[in-house]
């Protein structure tokens, strides 16, 4: 039966359809010193792929800032990890799964929850939120709208069934991700120092378990997909889908964390893309020790399944540990209790070789090392030419539109930039208990029970801006998650990333590639955030042409004291309104020009990231002196969305709307000043008896500011050229996406 | 007061209730795990949401089987305070503590956000601390909270004064808007005929403190604390 | 040889059925005018092994139907079996 | 007169059936240690109104049970058309 496969002879083409390069292959033979078997190619296949070798992206995620005091397990590992005072650390990390929920949108969002769930997990903390960030084409068409639906019902199924509360993300939705959507996930968890665990394998003799759902033939070269365009051929290639058991999962989650809590563990790895074979040479490596594994003990879900096809399923649910000396017993009796499947597989050996046998018959033996060291390369990058034709776009060209307020009805009912109540109400975002700050503010914030501790987290990415200028868009990447965090009260502390591009090997694309880094390294240096983990998936390109960049971040922030925190609406009237920074004078790559003008081009906003930093900074302030009402800072839509924004709370019945009349600051284009996405600004809402200490903690901070009006009313007025009903606006803003998914 | 929370692989919000029970309200709280018959002796059981063995099949329906289940129906056979909270609702319907059942929401969505509840009888151990008529500010998560019965049963629940809370609106009217997943006659809650056994879908687990939006729940904690156990259980 | 057992259960007829009621719509908007009803219920495929009786698996089958499968308030049920 | 169409739709055999592992685990700790496999699916049924020949029924019920019913990646479907 298994005989079959295991006779396959390795020819160029075998090798070719591994997605191996001829050169790869050679060293392959140098290290092993012969030909390797099928099973063999096929490890090195897999770990070796884009996906889990990162083969053309290390050398540049190398530049990355990681370090900091905070900062208890940075890159390498499943999740990074910070301290956050008190003996408490938070676990955090995003991560994709676009190819998967491309082909099964339920299953492969569903799915890429679960992966980083037990990224989380294994590391010893327990999830406590979930974000996410999506991207698909236009929603006007209709294969659009099942692919959102899918996408948004399998990560609502699979955090809701667990329990943990989805609490923020973010939607957009864009032409150049008609043929690619994008769905990255992220999680974040709490543990106590003293709980943390790694994934590696250490201590000859140990036994090696696997627990979980059993093994099928899902997601066979799910990695290797994973890191080539979608074509047609691709679509067979699959074999069948992976589907989500988040019931499976929440008992793995309470057995591991048990597990871990209880001290029976040496370390313990999940098995996500490259299944076993990923989850048996990393633990090897980082151990610093080999492992040998027969698979025939495997708990097996389909008949016959051969060596190769046990190493390189990726089914999902599963986790492989290595459990203390003398625990191998009180680890199986855990199992037992939560129902689930464990075996013990194999053991720790001193030889750094992952050994892999078939009823005692060898059929693998690669030095472990070998397969988590993939080569790594430089590819030849060029500047793409249609970068200057942004930077030559003349604005003069663009006419200012006479009805202003109709170009803001239109842009509050855009469904990038509406509420995205509709997603989140599906999400159980409030389960633990903990949920200050729900969807719909800034951040969201969560606190730490038995502590005044808070957490606030964000996830963003801005991909049209990266696409007119990859260095200055993913500076400002790096900036708006943080004023996010800002903006809530919090200290922004670190940063997880997952960087979407198209395929890296050809030299415009890797042009791109290379410009983000630079912006996100020098933006986390700048504010001395460091960066614990994140994740790369390329390749998301199709015949007609890659993704715009997506560096998409994800943000942590930390509250001393969570009473602390602010929320973006108004909240009295009489309320002072003020503007910290400066009113725009451009209109270039604002969503404004795409939405009313149908135009992706012109120079991106830029970003002075010591004003960014001035701006935080008073921000803090403010809020630990309790001196703002309110925060919201402009981003897509500009001043006039953001004010719009601010007149309406995000929670469902009981919107509470309240107007506000404000003057137009500046001169020049009108619609540049309403609608442009100058960065580093804020509206907030201050108490009239408080705005004397407000101004004085502002200013002390070399933070522009102005006030520009007052809250209150039924309208929102901005000088003399808006002036519409809050409800009329706070209708558009929240039913928009709704009134679509509903046709 | 001591409550029992009974604890079900895929349950969720046993960790809500033990915290707003024990942290909140000062109790004495106790994790039931569902292989276990032994409730020790609790003032009241709490079968708290989530998603008990994942809701595969249908919400509840296999929970009821665990050996606990068992445990429970006598405990409230014996005039014990039961409460069924979101998925505990659901469980104590499928096992027959209940009547009716909790079928798919109509908009077909899983619903997360903060409702209206009035109360429509304050004659029970877990509403004594409210006022007919009064509305309360709790949240809903949940994708199959549609309660349903069939006509007979309807009149039987009128007839024994069992709806015990209903969907609103902030100023207290049950109309058809303010009905957030297509329950019969906007049922929230209700209770056995001997009032002992309560189930709702909104969360007072979530609704305790002010810190999280509303504090409201707290009352029907404090209807639990104040009902001396087993004397409202005759009216 | 084994036993094969297909459980059909099906909502009673007045229990409202939101899950038909949108296919139907999206059906009638796909321009599939002429269906005039929908209603969604399970199928569930039981393995018995071939050591039972056909009455045993027929009992089996309808306590597992009454108990679990089916809610006895909103749904109804049947059942074939069947020698594999 | 109207048509009646049955559609049953299963998982396909190579794809993980987490609703059916979990549902024979429950028969099985209940007492049912026969039930060796649980497989859940959907069971729909569509009523078209009599305008439509029997050849167009089943054509238009293969179309939606290809477009709407069943999700060709992971499921499989049959049905059957009643005279009513
Ligand atoms: N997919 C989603 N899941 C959960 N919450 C979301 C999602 N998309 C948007 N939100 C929430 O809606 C609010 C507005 O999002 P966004 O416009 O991206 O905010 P910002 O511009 O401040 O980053 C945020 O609170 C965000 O968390
Ligand atoms: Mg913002």
């Amino acid at each position: 039966m298994s005989s079959s496969i295991m006779d396959v002879e390795v020819t160029p083409k075998v090798v070719k359809e591994h997605g191996l390069k001829p050169e790869e292959y050679d060293h392959i033979v140098k290290i092993l010193g012969r030909k390797p078997n099928i099973t063999e190619l096929g490890l090195y296949s897999v770990m070796w792929s884009e996906h889990c070798g990162y083969k053309h992206s290390r050398a540049l995620l190398k530049t990355l800032p990681t370090k900091g005091d905070k900062v208890l397990q940075g890159p390498g590992e499943n999740a990074g990890i910070m301290d956050i005072g008190e003996g408490w650390a938070v676990a955090f990390k995003v991560e994709s799964h676009n190819h998967p929920s491309a082909i099964e949108p339920y299953q492969g969002a569903a799915t890429g929850v679960g992966g980083i769930l037990r990224d989380i997990f294994t590391m010893g903390a327990r999830p406590v939120a979930n974000l996410n960030s999506l991207r698909f084409g236009p929603l006007t068409d209709p294969k659009v709208k099942r692919l959102f639906a899918g996408v948004v019902h399998g990560i609502a199924d699979y955090g809701n069934c667990m329990g943990i509360p989805t609490v923020a993300g973010e939607v957009v939705f864009d032409d150049s991700y008609s043929e690619n959507c994008l769905v990255n996930a992220m999680s974040v968890g709490l543990l106590k120092h003293d709980q943390i665990i790694r994934g590696k394998a250490t201590g000859v003799g140990n036994a090696v378990i696997y627990i979980g759902a059993t093994t099928g033939r899902d997601g066979i070269h799910g990695a290797t997909f994973a890191s080539t365009e979608i074509t047609d051929e691709s679509t067979e290639k699959r074999s069948a889908v992976q589907v989500a058991d988040p019931f499976m999962e929440k008992l793995l989650m309470e057995a591991t964390l048990e597990l871990i809590h209880g001290d029976l563990l040496v370390g313990i790895q999940d098995m996500g893309a490259a299944g076993l074979t990923c989850s048996t040479c990393e633990m090897a490596s980082r151990g610093g020790a080999g492992i040998e594994i027969d698979v025939a003990k495997v708990p097996q879900r389909e008949k016959g399944m051969t060596p190769y096809e046990i190493l390189l399923s990726e089914s999902q649910e599963r986790m492989l540990l290595v459990a203390k000396p003398g625990c191998e017993q009180k680890v199986h009796d855990v199992l037992a209790k939560w129902d689930l499947h464990a075996a013990t597989i194999g053991v720790v050996t001193d030889t750094g070789r992952m050994i892999v046998k078939e009823n005692g018959k060898l059929v693998a033996d690669v030095p472990a090392d070998s397969l988590t060291e993939a080569p790594v390369y430089h590819p030849a990058k060029s500047e793409p030419a249609i970068l200057k034709e942004y930077k030559k776009f003349d604005e003069a060209t663009v006419a200012v539109p006479k009805d202003l307020n109709e170009v803001l009805e239109k842009l509050m009912a855009d469904p990038t930039i509406a509420s995205k109540r509709w997603v989140y109400r599906q999400y159980d975002h409030m389960v633990r208990s903990n949920t200050l700050i729900r969807p719909g503010s800034d951040a969201a914030v969560i606190r730490v029970k038995g502590t005044q501790l808070g957490l606030a987290m964000t996830i963003d990415g801005l991909g049209s801006y990266c696409a007119l200028d990859p260095y200055e868009g993913a500076k400002i990447v790096v900036a708006e998650a943080a004023r996010n965090i800002a903006c809530s009260g919090a200290q922004a502390i670190g940063m997880t990333d997952c960087l979407n591009f198209g395929n890296p090997e050809k030299p415009e694309v890797y042009y791109y590639f290379d410009r983000v880094i630079a912006g996100l390294g020098d933006a986390c240096r700048a504010f001395g955030i460091p960066i614990t983990g994140g994740n790369v998936s390329l390749y998301n390109e199709n015949p007609t042409g890659a993704i715009d960049p997506t560096p998409i971040v994800g943000m942590m922030g930390l509250f001393q004291n969570v009473e602390n925190r602010v929320t973006q609406w108004f909240k009295k009237e009489g309320d002072f309104i003020y503007l910290l920074g400066e009113i725009g004078q451009s209109i270039g790559g604002s969503r404004y020009l795409k939405v009313t003008h149908g135009k992706k081009t012109g120079l991106c906003p830029t970003l002075n990231l010591e004003t960014e930093l001035k701006l935080h900074k008073s921000l803090k302030a403010l809020a630990e002196s309790h001196l703002i009402q309110s925060a919201h800072d402009c981003s897509d839509g500009g001043f006039a969305v953001a004010l719009a924004e601010s007149c309406f709370t995000g929670v469902t019945h009981e919107a509470q709307v309240l107007g506000a009349t404000v003057t137009l600051l500046g001169t020049g284009r009108v619609d540049a000043r309403l609608f442009g996405e100058a960065q580093s600004r804020v509206i907030v809402s201050v108490k009239p008896s408080d705005a004397v200490k407000f101004e004085e903690i502002v200013k002390k901070n070399g933070v522009p500011v102005e006030r520009i009006g007052v809250v209150g009313g039924a309208e929102m007025v901005i000088g003399s050229e808006v002036k519409l009903p809050v409800v009329k606006l706070a209708d558009l803003f929240f039913t928009s996406i709704e009134k679509t998914m509903a046709l | 007061m001591r409550f029992s929370v009974t604890v079900f692989p895929g349950s969720n919000c046993d960790h809500d209730c033990e915290y707003v029970l024990r942290d909140v309200e000062k109790q004495d709280v106790q994790m039931i795990w569902h292989k276990d018959t032994d409730l020790k002796n609790p003032d009241c059981v709490v079968v708290p949401g989530g998603f008990s063995y994942g809701d595969y099949l249908r919400t509840g329906a296999i929970a009821r089987f665990s050996p606990v289940m068992k445990s429970v129906a006598d405990f409230a056979a014996k005039g014990g305070l039961v409460i069924g909270i979101c998925n505990g609702f659901q469980i104590l319907c499928e096992a027959g503590l209940l009547p009716g059942a909790l079928i798919r929401n109509k908009g077909l969505k899983f619903i997360c956000q903060n409702v209206y509840i009035r109360v429509e009888n304050n004659q029970t151990p877990f509403t004594n601390a409210c006022k007919v008529g009064q509305t309360l500010k709790i949240p809903i998560a949940h994708g199959e909270g549609n309660y349903f019965i069939d006509a007979e049963g309807l009149k039987s629940l009128k007839d024994n004064n069992q709806i015990i809370v209903r969907y609103c609106d902030e100023k207290g009217n049950v109309t058809p808007e303010a009905n957030p997943n297509g329950s019969l006659e906007n049922i929230a809650g209700i209770c056995n005929v001997n009032r002992n056994v309560f189930g709702l879908m909104p969360h007072p687990d979530r609704s305790g403190e002010d810190i999280l939006g509303s504090h409201d729940g707290h009352l029907i904690w404090q209807s639990i604390l104040a009902a001396k156990v087993g004397a409202k259980c005759a009216d | 040889m084994a036993w094969h057992v297909s459980v059909y259960v099906t909502l009673k007829p007045s229990v409202m059925d939101p899950q038909g009621a949108t296919v139907q719509r999206a059906l009638n908007q796909m321009g599939y005018t002429h269906v005039t009803g929908v209603r969604v219920g399970k199928f569930t495929e039981l393995e018995f092994d071939g050591s039972l009786s056909e009455m045993d698996v027929k009992k089996q089958a309808d306590e597992i139907c009454d108990k679990l499968l089916a809610n006895p308030n909103t749904e109804s049920y049947r059942f074939t079996v069947e020698k594999k």
